[in-house]
């Protein structure tokens, strides 16, 4: 069963400033983007401005990711008490490890919540549950 | 991309409609609603709990009674708005501190004092104005 | 990062700690007092209400006037306004006021920061107290939250969670225990007995919300399954009320009413890339490195090892952040928590480690695990409704996967 | 009491702000960073040093989400205090008490471009954020009495009553500070000084407050870093040895509304805290070299002069007359920097020109001062600090 949302009911949009803008920017165009440090060559999620290691604001920089990774973990919404009244359950939330090392969370679009499993290979998509928004997700891969 | 904020500009309810959040407040909002004006007053060593809550900071008792109270006063700071801070006000508007015959003091709004009249000491009297049904506000007049 | 990457080889890093000959609070300072609201699901009282009722009855309990009281410990997350509460109790100057950040994790914190508030002199006597209607009111843990935590927690990476309809703290929870049970190969069956035993402590605890309603172990199984791997009776009882503590020096304590219970140690950590139950850019998932952390240090400051402890009282918002507390705090090792709990035996009155002995936040009453350190207090006094024989040292410990704290504390 | 006491056993050691501006353009959780690396820079200590993190509650960015950007490696002892400079005696406490070894207290904010302190109560209300007090909101929104202006001018106005005061006579404080905060660089809101009669002209905010008497809204982050006194000696700067703090509270007291307590005109915190603050530090008020005071209300700096002791009840606005006794020279400068008048609201600076003055690095440095007071939360639950020079 693919993700389904309920209509009426709004999606709550991501908080948007500009330490993260761009990746929010990219994935209104479809594209994937990672924060990393060019000077430390270390990735990070969520995005921040100063680079922890060698506190610089100067050297980050968003650079294209495969977009590729595998379920690190994930949880099922089977009940109403957890889930979000938008949308329709079972819904899966994934936890994803991305080749570039870190992890982010997001649904799986197109698979029955008993296939996913840790270690399943995904990849990112997007999709657009309501006007204006525009969010990535992860589909099924082969490996 | 948009936020939250851009997307859902927040209704702006008056502010009379904020009043009545805290239990302890209640009976006291209840009462205006009837016009009349009664106070909290600790049931043990009768200090008045201004504004209402839970417990006496004299005695740390637990029981009160709403006594009314006279509803006279005088006036004893005042402020007043050039420009309003809320479209429910219109500006240029006057906001005063009454101390009550009782004691307590209570913020309101005059009625029928213009803003260049208003002097603290001013002996003044509350009345009534309804909101809605069940609700209403205390504002204060000059004392008959 | 250094601290998380040692997490993995879990080799403490104790000479970056203040040598414990300068730690003023180690036993020179105490809880005197507790007090409590009733626990209900429905109180039909505000949270300011709640809130004066168990700092008067701690306060009463330690034999103090109110006016005695010259410092006050909240949680950012209550909702009683501090003035407010202030002018309620009738404190004419208080002399030092702190916020612990947040909910559950903090609340061992509380404890700590008026004690070291006492033991520096900034203040006599300390209540730290949590007043709320978590039944009835606001949730802070269900999906209709989500407002709350807009408001009261860092924003920016709830953007990557609540547009997929990953909002709850306790689904959010979900995340890293399934990583955890595939890690070590923990099967949903083998679990339970956690939820069942601390039912059964709450048949003889009359405060407690889930008095008078057992729990077997098939009743465990057939209960619904709320965020998978999490059932119903894995998860912590929604509540209404308050509780409060007292605490100053160990000089003071002495000649108070009841038998004082000193701070033995106090610790709180929030280790880099850690978020509210999300940490899940850390290089282990698996795992709760400020529990770990927190066990370290308290162990170091007490001199105090897992066999010296005598009934341990450890933040359960559901069955499984207890349980793996376990292994972070070296009552068993890793993956081995739910074969301890397994059958009961052990984590009963008379077992090996007396665990959560009021019914815990499971089944007595969720109260930000305030009522945690009323319980250790109740039982280092010998006044437990589950009283575990001749206990002389108990742990505490605060909301597991996000910044906590923990205590120990001695007879 | 005991020996136990919060004298001398800590030290501020580093200090920093950002640019302060009227629109920063950036985030405040890039602000908070920048700010806590360069006061650690500042200390000479390297973050792996910094062990305690606290900061003010209704700053926007917490303690996790900076740790994540300046490396701060596990913080243990965090505190999120209210009001004021408060959270800086939580740090205190933890060192003296033996817990950590540096704490850094950040403060950051957009309050020129963003959220400004005029505005809150009335967002928070719509939010129903009850982190304000709203049980005393209640009694005032409804007549439309909205903003923290309107709530100390109405305790302005009876302060001005009740002494006999011309408010034009106020006119000196922010006259003083527009003195001072044009020789300080990094307080923006003044080029050059202004005069009495500028204050006579200013425009109404909300009678008797005026323009001028309101400290304004600034963009930017500041940071200090504090240590135990013994650590503090081998350190880059001057230490500021912490020889006093305190907190002070009373009951009617509230956030600038103290509408219910006998004298509305009266600050009972902070004669409280200053009591206990001369206490703990064991000095004289005549001891005191250079103080900061709250000016986020210019009215609120006379109130202080008389319940801290160093004028009469009723004699602060004629202590500060023709602002002899308040410039570099006088008997008690006073706002060195330019206070919130002239670098903008947001408490910290006032620490952060306290400091300097110990140092010896203020744009207006009073010669050989050795003892500092910086008070915070006028009109509110009031915290302060003494420093003295190592």
């Amino acid at each position: 069963m693919p993700l389904e949302y309920i209509p009426g009911i709004p999606i709550l949009r991501p908080y948007v400033d500009p330490d993260n803008q761009p990746f929010w920017d990219a994935v209104d165009r479809h594209e994937f983007v990672l924060q990393r440090c060019s000077d430390c060559d270390v990735y990070f999620q969520p995005p921040r401005p100063m680079c922890p290691h060698c506190l610089s604001m100067d050297s980050l920089e968003w650079v294209p990711s495969s977009g590729r990774g595998e379920v690190y973990s994930f949880v099922v919404f089977a009940a109403d008490r957890m889930a979000y009244p938008g949308m329709k359950i079972p819904y899966v939330v994934v936890l994803v490890e991305m080749e570039e090392g870190v992890r982010l969370t997001a649904n799986i679009v197109d698979a029955e919540p008993d296939e996913v499993y840790i270690g399943m290979p995904v990849e990112v998509t997007y999709n657009s549950p309501m006007e204006g928004l525009t969010l990535y997700q992860f589909k099924k891969r082969a490996s | 991309m948009t936020t939250q904020a851009d997307s859902e500009a927040p209704v702006i309810p008056h502010p009379a409609l904020w009043a009545v959040l805290y239990r302890s407040s209640t009976p006291f909002w209840e009462a205006v609603g009837r016009h009349e004006l009664t106070l909290q007053r600790c049931s043990d060593c009768k200090t008045w709990r201004m504004p209402p809550r839970p417990m006496c900071p004299r005695c740390q008792s637990a029981e009160s009674e709403w006594v009314p109270v006279s509803g006279r006063g005088t006036i004893h700071s005042w402020v007043t708005y050039p420009e309003s801070p809320h479209p429910a006000f219109e500006a240029p508007y006057a906001v005063i501190l009454v101390e009550l015959d009782e004691g307590p003091r209570l913020v309101s709004n005059p009625v029928g004092i213009a803003p260049d009249e208003l002097e603290i000491g001013m002996p003044v009297e509350v009345v009534f104005e309804d909101v809605s049904d069940d609700f209403a506000l205390y504002k204060f007049q000059r004392a008959g | 990062m250094q601290m998380l990457e040692e997490y993995r080889t879990k080799s403490y890093r104790q000479h970056l700690r203040p040598p414990v000959e300068e730690n003023l609070i180690r036993d020179k300072t105490a809880i005197v007092g507790i007090g409590q609201t009733e626990y209900s699901r429905d109180s039909g009282r505000d949270e300011l209400d709640l809130a004066c009722e168990a700092i008067k009855k701690a306060v009463a309990d330690a034999g103090l006037k109110m006016s005695d009281i010259d410092g006050l410990e909240a949680l950012t997350l209550d909702r009683v306004s501090m003035p407010t509460l202030i002018g309620s109790l009738g404190i004419e100057n208080l002399r030092f006021t702190s916020e612990v950040s947040f909910g559950g994790g903090g609340a061992c914190a509380l404890v700590m920061h008026a004690a070291a508030a006492v033991a520096s002199g900034a203040a006599d006597y300390v209540v730290c107290y949590r007043a709320l209607n978590e039944a009835s009111g606001h949730r802070y843990g269900r999906g209709d939250g989500y407002a709350e935590y807009l408001k009261a927690a860092p924003t920016l990476h709830y953007g990557y969670y609540f547009p997929y309809g990953f909002l709850t703290p306790l689904s959010w929870a979900a995340m890293y225990t399934k990583r955890w049970m595939h890690e070590y190969g923990i099967k949903l069956e083998d679990t339970g007995w956690y939820s069942v035993v601390l039912r059964e402590y709450a048949q003889n605890n009359p405060e407690a919300i889930f008095y008078g309603k057992p729990l077997t172990i098939e009743e465990f199984h057939e209960s619904p399954m709320i965020s998978a791997p999490l059932r119903l009776f894995d998860c912590c009882v929604d509540t209404d009320g308050a509780a409060a503590v007292v605490v100053t020096t160990a000089d003071r304590a002495k000649d108070m009413p009841h038998t004082p219970v000193y701070i033995a140690a106090a610790a709180q950590s929030s280790p880099i890339e850690t978020e509210i139950q999300t940490s899940y850019n850390r290089p282990v998932v698996a795992g709760l490195p400020e529990t770990w952390y927190v066990g370290q240090e308290l162990y170091r400051q007490s001199g105090l090892g897992p066999a010296d402890i005598d009934v341990a009282q450890l933040y359960d918002p559901f069955s499984y952040g207890a349980m793996i507390q376990l292994e972070e705090l070296g009552f068993c090792g890793p993956g081995e928590c739910v074969d301890f709990c397994q059958g009961g035996d052990r984590i009963r009155v008379d077992g090996e480690l007396p665990l959560n002995t009021s019914g815990g936040l499971l089944s007595e009453a969720y109260i930000h695990g305030v009522n945690l350190i009323t319980e250790a207090v109740r039982q280092l006094r010998g006044t437990a409704h589950n009283q575990v024989t001749d206990a002389e040292t108990a742990i505490v410990t605060a909301g597991p996967g996000l910044p906590t704290s923990g205590l120990i504390l001695r007879k | 009491m005991t020996e136990r006491t919060l004298k001398d056993k800590t030290a501020i050691v580093g200090i920093a702000t950002t640019d302060l501006a009227r629109d920063s353009g950036r985030t405040e959780y890039s602000l908070a960073c920048e700010a806590v690396k360069l006061a650690v820079e500042d200390a000479g200590l390297e973050m792996a040093d910094v062990d305690g993190i606290v900061k003010d509650i209704s700053d926007g960015i917490d303690p996790m989400y900076l740790q994540k950007a300046v490396g701060i490696d596990n913080a243990q002892y965090c505190s999120d205090s209210h009001w004021g400079t408060s959270a800086i005696m939580t740090g205190v406490t933890a060192i003296a008490a033996g817990i950590c070894n540096a704490v850094v207290y950040y403060r950051c904010l957009n309050g020129g471009s963003g959220r400004r302190a005029g505005n809150d109560f009335r967002a928070a209300r719509e939010m129903k954020d009850e982190g304000l007090d709203l049980i005393r909101y209640d009694f005032y929104s409804p007549f439309g009495l909205l903003t923290p202006d309107g709530l100390a001018a109405m305790t302005v106005r009876r302060y001005l009553h009740e002494h006999g005061i011309e408010a034009e006579e106020v006119g000196w404080i922010p006259a003083v500070a527009s003195e001072y905060a044009a020789r300080n660089p990094d307080a923006i809101f003044f080029d050059e000084p202004i005069g009495l009669d500028d204050y006579a002209d200013s425009t109404m905010r909300v009678d008797p407050l005026r323009e001028l008497d309101c400290a304004p809204g600034v963009d930017g982050g500041l940071a200090v870093v504090l240590t135990s006194a013994e650590r503090a000696k081998g350190l880059r700067h001057t230490p500021a040895v912490v020889m006093g703090v305190a907190q002070g509270t009373s009951t009617e007291g509230e956030l600038l509304s103290n509408f219910t307590r006998p004298d509305i005109s009266a600050l009972p915190e902070i004669r409280l805290m200053g009591d206990e603050l001369f206490r703990v530090a064991g000095i004289d008020r005549s001891d005191v070299d250079v103080a900061q005071l709250d000016d986020r209300y210019a009215p609120y700096v006379a109130m202080q002069l008389e319940e801290l002791g160093f004028c009469e009840s009723g004699s602060g606005v004629a202590f500060c007359e023709k602002g002899e006794r308040l410039r570099v020279d006088g008997e008690l400068p006073v706002n060195t920097g330019g206070g919130f008048l002239g670098g903008g609201f947001t408490y910290g600076l006032n620490v952060i020109e306290g400091v300097r003055q110990i140092r010896g690095t203020s744009a207006s440095q009073v010669d050989g001062a050795e003892i500092s007071l910086v008070v915070s939360g006028a009109g509110g639950p009031a915290d302060g600090m003494i420093l003295r020079r190592a």
